[in-house]
C-alpha cells in the first residue's frame, strides 16, 4: 500500500496530455548505468492489517516504563503525561502542517511557537528563546557554536561534570574548527568557582554547566558563572551557557536567576514520551542581546494589513535558507510538534503544575535515597545537594541490581560504569531517577531490591 | 487580561470577538497570557505519599508566571489555534524540495504503541529487541534504497544529516593523510543547509554555476578545481533530481570528475522521492548521502518537524560514522555496537529520532519494494501533468516536452508574463490560499520563481484543480490586478507585516 | 461526478470551491458520492491464505456499490466534515436539559485501552475481572448517587432507561396482582421520552398541570388520581429539577401522594447535575430513576450519541431489573448473574454501554465524594449568575432572587419584551450561532422559551461574554431586527429551509 | 478533579451579583428533609495520574482480543479496524458535538449521517435508513413494535433462530402489548418457507428472520418472505423484517434482494470495536413508504437561505420531543459517533474493501470448518450454508475446549449451552468465527487446540 491512487487509465490521460507514451520517457534522462535494472531487495508490500500485527508483535518485544516502575534517568525522564495531548498532537491541522513560512495560513503553528517561546522564557529565566532545536546535546553544541561566533575567542571550558553525552556531541562539533576545548575538574562531583577561574582567561569563549550534572547534582551556576565574568579583566567577554533540566526549573533557581547568558536543555521531560531517545526537543534560550546570532526559528508578533494582532517568523535573516553559509546555524527542521506537545504541558499544568511535579519528583527522590542510605553497604555516591537524581554506589556491580530489579519489575537504574561515562564512571555506581510517578510502593520496592541484590 | 474579564466593545462584535471563536473565525485569538482563571488547574496531582525534605535556600528558586487555565479552556485554546491551519489533512499543499505527501495513521499507530513508545533509551539491549530490530530493518532497507554501504540513523533532520556526513568526510581525510582536502562545492541552486552545514564543519563551500537549462555547469565545476587545486579539494554536495526540479543531466560527469581528483560526491537525498527504485545514488556516483524521512517516507511535518536524517556512506567511510551502529549477531540478537575507534563521536544524545524511524519502517514495509518504484514514478507524472497544463501560460525554463527535457518530482516556473502586470510573485502565493491551496516554495532556486511539488498521493482531481485554480489567477491579474494584491481574504488573517515584525521584534509575550 | 473531474466556473470561484476547502469555506462540501477515484483504494487486504471455498450462487450477492477514494481523500474528507460543526471543544454550548459540560480526555484514554476495548463480550468472567470491577463499582457509585438500592446498567441512554423502568415497574405490578394500574402521570413540561415511553409499555402517559410558579400543579394532580381512580395508578414521572430549571418545591408532597394511592414515582434523571451529593431522588421520594450519563458523568455526547440510561430501583423492585447483573461474592471475585427468574429479560444485546460506563467510572473517581458536590453547586451558581446578569432584559417567568426564587442548574427565558419587536426566537438562536455561541435549548418546554444550562465546567469569563453577547443580541434587535433576522452569516450555510427538506424528503444520496 | 475553575473569590462575586451571600442559599427551596447531610459513601478525588494508573492496571486484569486470538462471535465480531478511524473519531468537533439540531452549526454530522444513511441503503439493498439506533436487538424490537403500530395486527412470528438475545428483546418490548408471539419452528438449524407459510395469517403482523441466524447459517429469507406474503391472501399486509449482518450484506444476498420490508442489524462489524459489547451500533434500513412511521434520526437534504445544498435532521414530528406519546419510538439520544465510525469505516474500505473483508473471513471460516470436520469425533453441527461462523458439535463439553484455548493463546468461540442458547444449545456446541483477522496459522492452531482438547 503506498497510499497513490491513480489508475491506470487516469495515467494514460495524463501521458498523453503530457506528450509521451509511458512513464518511463520522463525518466529518460537518467543514464542507462545509473538505472536500477532490478527490483529493490526488500520485502513486499504489506497491508495495514499486516503491519498492525506486525507492529504489536515487534512492540511485545520491548519491556519498559510501560511494563516496569522506571527510576532510569540520564537525560530522559518518566514523567506524567496529561491523556489530552495525545489526541490533540494527533490533530491533523498540527500534525501534517509544513513549517509556518506562509503566516495567513498558519497562525495556528505560529502563535503555539510564540507562546512557546514566551513559557521557555519564564521557566528558564531567559530573555529570548527560539521555537526549538534537535535535542538537548546538540542544543548544548549549537550555544558553543555560537559562543566562538559572538566572541571570536577560542577556548571553550565545560565542566567535567555535564552528561558524558553532551560533551561527546560538543567535541565532535568544534572538531574541524580552531578552538580547543578545556575541562573544568570537579571536586566531590562538582565544580567550584576556583576551577573555573584557573582555567578562564583571554582566550575563553565560553563556559559550559550543566545543573542537575551528570551525577544529578545541583552545580554552584551563580558563583561559577560569577568566577567566569570575572575573565573579563583579562580581556575576554565569555558566555556562560547553562545546560538546565525544565522541570528543575520550577523549583531550583534558574539559569536566568544565576546569569547564564545562554540556557540550553533537553525538553523531554515536558510532556514527552521517553521513546527510546527520540524525537526529544532542544531548548535554547539566551539573553536578548544574542537574538541576531542565535540558531533556530524565532516567531514573533507583528500586524496583518488591518493592523491586527498576528505571529510570524521573525529575524529569518539568520537562517540557512536566506543567509547560507553565513547563518547562524544550519538548522531548518526543527522539532515543531515537540515544542507543541511542550507548550501544551506546560499550559496545561500552569506553573503551579510544574512546581508540583518538581517538589514531588524532589521529595520522592529524597525520600529514595535517604532509605538507600539505611541500607547497609549502600552510600550516596557524591555528597552534596541533588534534585531529582542521585548515584548509589553499590557494593556489587551495578548491573547485578539492574537485573535483579527487572525481575521484580523494576528499572531501578542507568549502571554508569566506565562503557558510557568513561572516566567518571564506577562499576559499582547506579544513577536513579525518582519523578512524580513513582509511588512510595515502588519506592520502597526498590529499595528492598538493592537489598536483595547484595546477597546474590 | 483586561480583554479576558472586561467587557469591551471589541469583545461584542461578532467580528472581533475574543473568547469563543467559531472556526470562521478571522480575528485574533487571545493568547495564553490573555485568558487568565485565577487559581484555575488544568491538572492536578495525588497528595504526596512520603515525607517532606526541606529545600535549602541556598538553590531553591521561585514558581515561573502565566496564567493558569481550566482543563476546558485548554482544549479550547488549542482546538482553536488548530483551526487556524492549512495542512495536508485539510489543504493540497505543493511546496517545492518539501514532499508533502500523505503521511498515513499507521505510522502514527505505530509510534504510539506504549512498547514503542515507553522504552528508556538505556535500558539493556536483551530487553529491547523489537525496537531494536525496527531500527536495524530501517538501516538495511535505507542501504539498500541508497545503494550505498552502512547507514547511520543518528541525525535528526536533512540538514544535521549533511553536517554528521560532512563531518564523517572530514575525519576521512584526516585519517588518511588529506586533513587539507576542505573545499566543498555546491551549485548555485543548492539548498541553504549545504553551503551552512559546510560552514558549520569548517569546510570553505564554493558555489559552482548552474547552466541555463538547469544542470550543474562543468565547465565552471573544471575552472574551480583548477582554481583551488585538486588536492584542496573536499568533495561536491549535489542534489539530485535537482532544485530545478530535473534529473542532473551530468551526473555522471560530475561524479567521475570530483572522483578523479580525489574528492567524495555528497549527495543531498530531499529529492529521493523521484529516485525510489528507479535509480539509486549509488548508481550515479554518491559516496554519502541523507535522506529526509520526513519527505521521501512520510513522516508527518508536524509544523516545522520532528524530522528525521539519516545518512548513508561507502564502506570506507563507515568507521567514522557516529556510535552506536545498530547490529546483529550470528544468533539473531541485535545489539547497540559502540565500539567504533575512528568514529566522530555523537552528534546527538542516544540513538535516533526513534518514533521517527518507526514510522519510517512502516511506511516502506507499507509500499514494499515495488510500491516504492511506482511512489517514484507517479510523483514524476504528477508533476509533468502540472506542468503540462499550465506551460502555455506559465514560464517553465526547464520543462520542454517537445525536446524531452521534463520534471521530475517537481517543477519550476517563473510567471514573468504575470509579474510584467505589476504584480509580485507573493500575491499569486497568497491568492493560492484563497483557493484553499497552499503556496508552493517561492524565490528558490531562482528569484520570482513558483517551485511545485505535487507529490505521489495527490488524486488526479486536486491537480486539475490546482491547475485550474491558476489559471484563474492569470485571468484575475490579467482583469483586476487588486483582487490578487489584495489576497489573502478569507485566511484567519490578512496579508501579514514581515517586515514590521522585524524591525520592532517582540518573541515573547510582553503585557 | 461532473464537479469532479471536469471544471467548472463554481469549481474555479474561490467562494464555491468544491475540493479543497480552507477552514474558511462557506459553501456546500461535496459527499463522498461526487469524489470518484475510480480504482482508488484507501485500505488493502493481506493476500488469502487459506483454499478459497466457492460460494454457491445461490446464496451470493453483488458487491455494494459507492465510490472509492484513496485514504488521504479520505481524511481530507472527515477533516472538512468536522470542521463543518460546533462543539464543547470549540464553542459554549448553553443547551438547557443537555448538560453540555467538559468531557475530560482522560475518559477517552481510559475507554481506548486495549485490555478494555477489545474484550469480547461473551468471554469467561474469569478473564474479565478488570472490566467486571470497573462495572460493579460504576453500579454501587450510581446506588449511592441516587440514595436507592439497586442499579441497572444495561440502557442504552435516558429514554431507554425510562423504558426499562417502566417495563420494571409494569412487572412489578402484574407480579404483585396489580396489573391494571396503568396510569402514569407526567408533568405538561415532561420531556418528550416520558409520554412515549409510557407509550411503548402500553401505559398511558396522563399530562398533569404546571403552576404559573412552575411547579407541579397539587390541585390537578388529585383532580386526576380521583379521576382515573387511585387502583388505576401506575404513578408519576417526574424531572427534579423540571424542566423549568427550578427545584419542585412540591416534590415531597407529589411522591407522598402517589405512594399514598399505591404508586411508584419515577425520576426522570437528565437533572441530575444539580442533585449531586446536595441531594438524592432517594431523599425526594423517588423510587426508581435514571441518569444520563452522558450529561450528569461528562461522557461525549458524539453528534447525538452515545449515551448511557442507567436506572437505579428501590429492593422491591430490584427482582424485575434486566439481567445480567453484575455481582461480586464472597471471594471478592466479580460475576454476571443471569439468575434473576422475575426479571422483566433483556433491553439489549449483552451487558451495557461498556465504553461508556468505563468514561462514567473515571469521572466519577475523578471527582470524588465532595467533587460531586461542587459540581451541583458550581453548576447552579453558574446558571443563577447568567440569569442576574440578563433578568433585566430577558424574562424569566421562574427566576426571581428578590423572593427567594432561583434557579437550579439551568433557567428558562421567554423574551417577550425582543419577540414583540417582530422577531422569531429562531432569530436570537441563529444570531448567537454568529458569536461562536450554541444556541440554548428552544421552545421546551414553553413555547418561546430559551433554556439555558451553562454547566460547572464554564469559567466566569465565559457565562459573562454570553450575557454581554445577549444583550448586545437585544441592542442589534431593537436598533436593526434584520441584522439577527438574517443570521447567521459565519456559519458554513445560511439558514437552512428545514420545513422544505421535509416536504420533498431526499433520505439518501440520489445521482 | 471535577474540571471545575472557579476560585472562591470569583464565587464571592458571583453571589454579589445574585444578591446571595452563599451558594447554599441558592438551594433553599430543596426541603430539610430531602438535603443530604452527609458526605457521599464513594471515594475521595483522583488525579489523571492515579487514574491513568488504576485504569491500566484493571485493564491488565482481561485477556482478549489484544492476547488471544480471537474466533468468538456470537454478535460481535474481531474485525480489522483502520488507525485512522480512532484518530478522526477522537477530533473534538465530532467528540463533543450535540445532536445536529441547529443545523447550521452542524454540517458536518449532518453530511455524515445522511453519507451514513445512504450506504447502509446501498449495502442492504433498502431504500431508506435511519441515522442509528441503540444496537442490534433493540432495532429488531423497534422493527416489531413499528409493524405493530402499521398493521394493526397481533401476530408476531419470530423464527426460532435469531438470536436468543434478540428474541429476549422483542419479548421484553411487546410484554406489555396486546399482541403475541409466536415462534416458527426450525429444520434443521434454518427455517423453511413452508414453516413461515403455516404460521402466517389474517392475525400477522410480522415475520422476523435473521440471518445469518444463530447457528451462523444462511436463511432463506427469499423463500420464506414470499411465504409470508402469501397471507396477504388471508387478509393480512405483515412486514417482513430481516436481521442482518453487515459484513455479509457484501457477499451475499441482501434484504432489499429477498424482498424484506424492513432490515434491522448490529453494526459493530463495522469498524467498532468489540468494548464487551458496547457501545454498538443499531441498523435500521426500510422499504420508502414506511419513512413517517420510522424510529430514530433522519437526516435529509435541503436549501439554505442562498438554495444552497445542505443538510438537515428530517421528519422530526415523527419523534418523541414533537410527538410525544404517539412518537414512532422514544429515542432521542442514539449511537451517533459509531454511526460516524462505520461511515468512516464503509468510506475507507469502498465496497470493495468490505467486500475483500467478506470473502476472506468466508473463505477461512470455511477452510477452518473442513480442517475441523478432518478432525476425528469433531462434526459440524447443523447442515446448510454459513457465512463466516458455524457451529461445531465437540466430543467433550465446549467449555473444555475453550479453557485449553485459552491456554494456547485462543479464544476458541463461544460455547453455546442452555445457559445462553436455551432449547437451542447444547453442552458440547462451540460456535466458531473467523473473520479476516484470522490467520491460517491461527486456524490451524485451533484446529489442534479442538484436536488436543478431547484427549484432556
Ligand atoms: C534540497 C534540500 N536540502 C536540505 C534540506 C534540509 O533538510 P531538513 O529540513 O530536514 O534539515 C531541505 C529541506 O527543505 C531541502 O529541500
Ligand atoms: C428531561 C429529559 N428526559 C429525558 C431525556 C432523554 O434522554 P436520552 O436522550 O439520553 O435518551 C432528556 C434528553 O435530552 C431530557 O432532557
Amino acid at each position: 500500500m503506498n497510499y497513490t491512487s491513480t489508475s491506470q487509465a487516469q495515467q494514460q490521460e495524463m501521458l498523453a496530455t503530457i506528450g509521451v507514451s509511458n512513464i518511463d520517457e520522463l525518466f529518460a534522462v537518467i543514464p542507462d548505468e545509473s538505472r536500477l535494472k532490478r527490483e529493490l531487495d526488500i520485502p513486499g508490500a504489506m497491508s495495514e492489517l499486516e503491519l498492525q500485527r506486525e507492529i504489536l508483535s515487534r512492540a511485545a518485544l520491548n519491556t519498559g516504563a510501560h511494563t516496569h516502575a522506571c527510576f532510569m534517568g540520564g537525560g530522559a525522564y518518566d514523567h506524567f503525561i496529561p491523556s489530552f495531548i495525545d489526541q490533540m498532537i494527533s490533530r491533523g491541522e498540527f500534525l501534517t502542517a509544513y513549517t509556518p513560512y506562509q503566516g495567513e495560513a498558519s497562525q495556528g503553528s505560529l502563535q503555539a511557537f510564540f507562546e512557546f517561546q514566551s513559557q521557555i522564557t519564564r521557566l528558564t529565566g531567559m530573555e529570548i528563546a527560539n521555537a526549538s532545536l534537535y535535542e538537548g546535546a546538540s542544543a548544548a553544541a549549537e550555544a558553543v557554536l555560537m559562543a566562538i561566533n559572538v566572541t571570536n575567542k577560542t577556548g571553550i571550558l565545560v565542566a567535567e561534570t555535564i552528561h558524558p553525552d553532551y560533551r561527546k556531541v560538543i567535541e565532535t562539533a568544534i572538531s574541524d574548527l580552531p578552538v580547543e576545548l578545556m575541562t573544568v575538574p570537579a571536586t566531590d562531583g562538582v565544580v567550584t568557582p576556583d576551577a573555573v577561574r584557573k582555567l578562564a582567561d583571554d582566550r575563553t569563549a565560553c563556559f559550559v554547566q550543566a545543573s542537575p550534572n551528570c551525577f544529578g547534582l545541583i552545580e554552584d551556576w551563580e558563583g561559577c558563572f560569577e568566577a567566569l565574568k570575572e575573565s573579563e579583566k583579562k580581556g575576554s567577554d565569555p558566555l556562560a551557557i547553562s545546560i538546565f533540566n525544565p522541570t528543575a526549573c520550577a523549583l531550583l533557581k534558574t539559569p536566568g536567576d544565576c546569569g547564564a547568558d545562554v540556557a540550553v536543555g533537553e525538553g523531554q521531560p515536558l510532556g514527552i514520551p521517553l521513546s527510546f531517545g527520540g524525537p526529544y526537543l532542544g531548548l535554547y534560550a539566551a539573553k536578548k542581546k544574542f537574538m541576531r546570532k542565535m540558531p533556530g526559528r524565532l516567531v514573533g508578533q507583528t500586524d496583518d494589513a488591518y493592523g491586527r494582532r498576528d505571529f510570524a517568523l521573525s529575524h529569518q535573516t539568520r537562517e540557512q535558507h536566506i543567509r547560507g553559509a553565513k547563518a547562524t546555524s544550519n538548522v531548518c527542521t526543527n522539532q515543531g510538534l515537540l515544542a507543541l506537545r511542550a507548550t501544551m504541558y506546560m499550559t496545561a499544568m500552569g506553573p503551579e503544575g510544574i512546581r508540583d511535579v518538581a517538589e514531588q519528583s524532589w521529595h520522592k527522590a529524597h525520600y529514595a535515597a535517604s532509605e538507600i542510605e539505611k541500607l547497609e553497604d549502600y552510600e550516596l555516591w557524591k555528597p552534596g545537594e541533588f534534585f531529582h537524581e542521585f548515584a548509589v554506589k553499590c557494593p556489587v556491580p551495578a548491573e547485578k541490581v539492574v537485573n535483579h530489579g527487572k525481575s521484580m519489575g523494576l528499572l531501578p537504574g542507568v549502571a554508569i560504569s566506565a562503557d558510557n561515562y568513561g572516566r567518571l564512571g564506577s562499576t559499582n555506581a547506579l544513577m536513579i531517577a525518582v519523578t512524580e510517578k513513582r509511588t512510595r510502593e515502588e519506592i520502597d520496592l526498590l529499595v528492598r531490591c538493592l537489598k536483595e541484590a547484595k546477597k546474590l | 487580561m483586561s480583554t479576558v474579564t472586561n467587557p469591551t466593545t471589541a469583545d461584542l462584535n461578532p467580528s472581533t470577538r475574543e473568547h469563543e471563536l467559531s472556526r470562521n473565525e478571522k480575528e485574533s485569538l487571545p493568547t495564553i497570557f490573555e485568558k487568565d482563571s485565577p487559581g484555575a488547574r488544568a491538572i492536578m496531582f495525588p497528595k504526596l505519599d512520603v515525607p517532606k525534605t526541606e529545600i535549602p535556600a541556598s538553590i531553591g528558586g521561585s514558581t515561573p508566571n502565566w496564567p493558569a487555565m481550566p482543563q476546558l479552556s485548554v482544549i479550547r485554546h488549542y482546538t482553536h489555534l488548530s483551526q487556524r491551519n492549512f495542512s495536508i489533512d485539510g489543504n493540497f499543499y505543493p511546496l517545492g524540495s518539501c514532499t508533502m505527501k500523505y503521511n498515513p495513521r499507521i505510522n502514527e499507530f505505530a509510534a504510539a504503541q506504549p512498547g514503542l513508545a515507553q522504552i528508556h533509551p538505556l535500558q539493556d539491549d536483551d530487553d529491547l529487541q523489537g525496537a531494536l530490530s525496527l531500527l536495524y530493518d530501517t538501516r538495511k532497507m535505507l542501504e539498500e534504497i541508497a545503494g550505498l554501504d552502512e547507514a547511520c540513523l543518528q541525525p535528526a533532520a536533512g540538514a544535521h544529516g549533511e553536517y554528521t556526513a560532512l563531518k564523517t568526510m572530514r575525519a576521512y581525510y584526516r585519517d588518511s593523510g588529506q586533513a587539507q582536502r576542505s573545499v566543498v562545492f555546491a551549485p548555485s541552486n543548492a539548498h541553504g543547509t549545504n553551503p551552512a552545514s559546510c560552514a558549520m564543519c569548517g569546510a570553505g563551500a564554493v558555489s559552482v554555476k548552474v547552466t541555463e537549462q538547469g544542470y550543474t555547469d562543468m565547465d565552471d565545476l573544471k575552472r574551480l578545481i583548477d582554481l583551488h587545486g585538486p588536492d584542496q579539494i573536499a568533495g561536491i554536495m549535489i542534489t539530485n533530481p535537482n532544485t530545478n526540479g530535473i534529473f542532473d543531466k551530468y551526473i555522471l560527469e560530475v561524479s567521475d570528475l570530483i572522483h578523479q581528483v580525489g574528492g567524495l560526491v555528497y549527495l543531498d537525498g530531499a529529492n529521493m522521492n523521484a529516485c525510489l527504485g528507479k535509480t539509486t545514488p549509488g548508481l550515479f556516483g554518491a559516496d554519502m548521502m541523507h535522506y529526509n524521512v520526513h519527505k521521501t517516507f512520510s513522516t508527518p511535518h508536524g509544523c516545522g518537524g520532528p524530522g528525521g536524517g539519516p545518512i548513508v556512506v561507502r564502506d570506507f567511510l563507515a568507521p567514522y560514522l557516529p556510535a552506536p551502529q545498530i547490529e546483529k549477531d550470528e544468533d539473531g540478537r541485535y545489539f547497540l555496537d559502540y565500539n567504533r575507534p575512528k568514529s566522530i563521536g555523537k552528534v546527538r544524545s542516544f540513538v535516533t529520532q526513534f518514533g521517527i524511524m518507526v514510522r519510517c519502517w512502516t511506511y516502506i514495509r507499507s509500499c514494499g519494494n515495488t510500491g516504492l518504484r511506482d511512489v517514484a514514478e507517479q510523483a514524476v507524472l504528477n508533476a509533468n501533468y502540472i506542468a503540462a497544463l499550465l506551460k502555455d501560460r506559465f514560464e517553465m525554463p526547464f520543462f520542454d516536452p517537445s525536446e524531452g527535457r521534463f520534471a521530475a518530482h517537481e517543477f519550476v516556473t517563473v510567471p514573468e508574463h504575470l509579474l510584467a502586470k505589476g504584480i509580485k510573485l507573493d500575491d499569486i502565493a497568497k491568492r493560492l490560499l484563497d483557493y484553499g491551496i497552499h503556496a508552493p516554495t517561492m524565490h528558490w532556486p531562482i528569484i520570482n520563481c513558483l517551485m511545485v511539488e505535487p507529490t505521489e498521493t495527490e488524486p488526479k482531481f486536486v491537480l486539475e484543480r490546482f491547475a485550474r485554480v491558476l489559471h484563474q489567477i492569470a485571468d484575475e491579474i490579467e482583469s483586476d490586478p487588486s483582487i490578487v494584491q489584495n489576497a489573502p481574504t478569507s485566511t484567519p488573517v490578512k496579508r501579514i507585516d514581515v517586515v514590521a515584525g522585524d524591525r520592532k521584534p517582540q518573541l515573547v509575550w510582553e503585557s
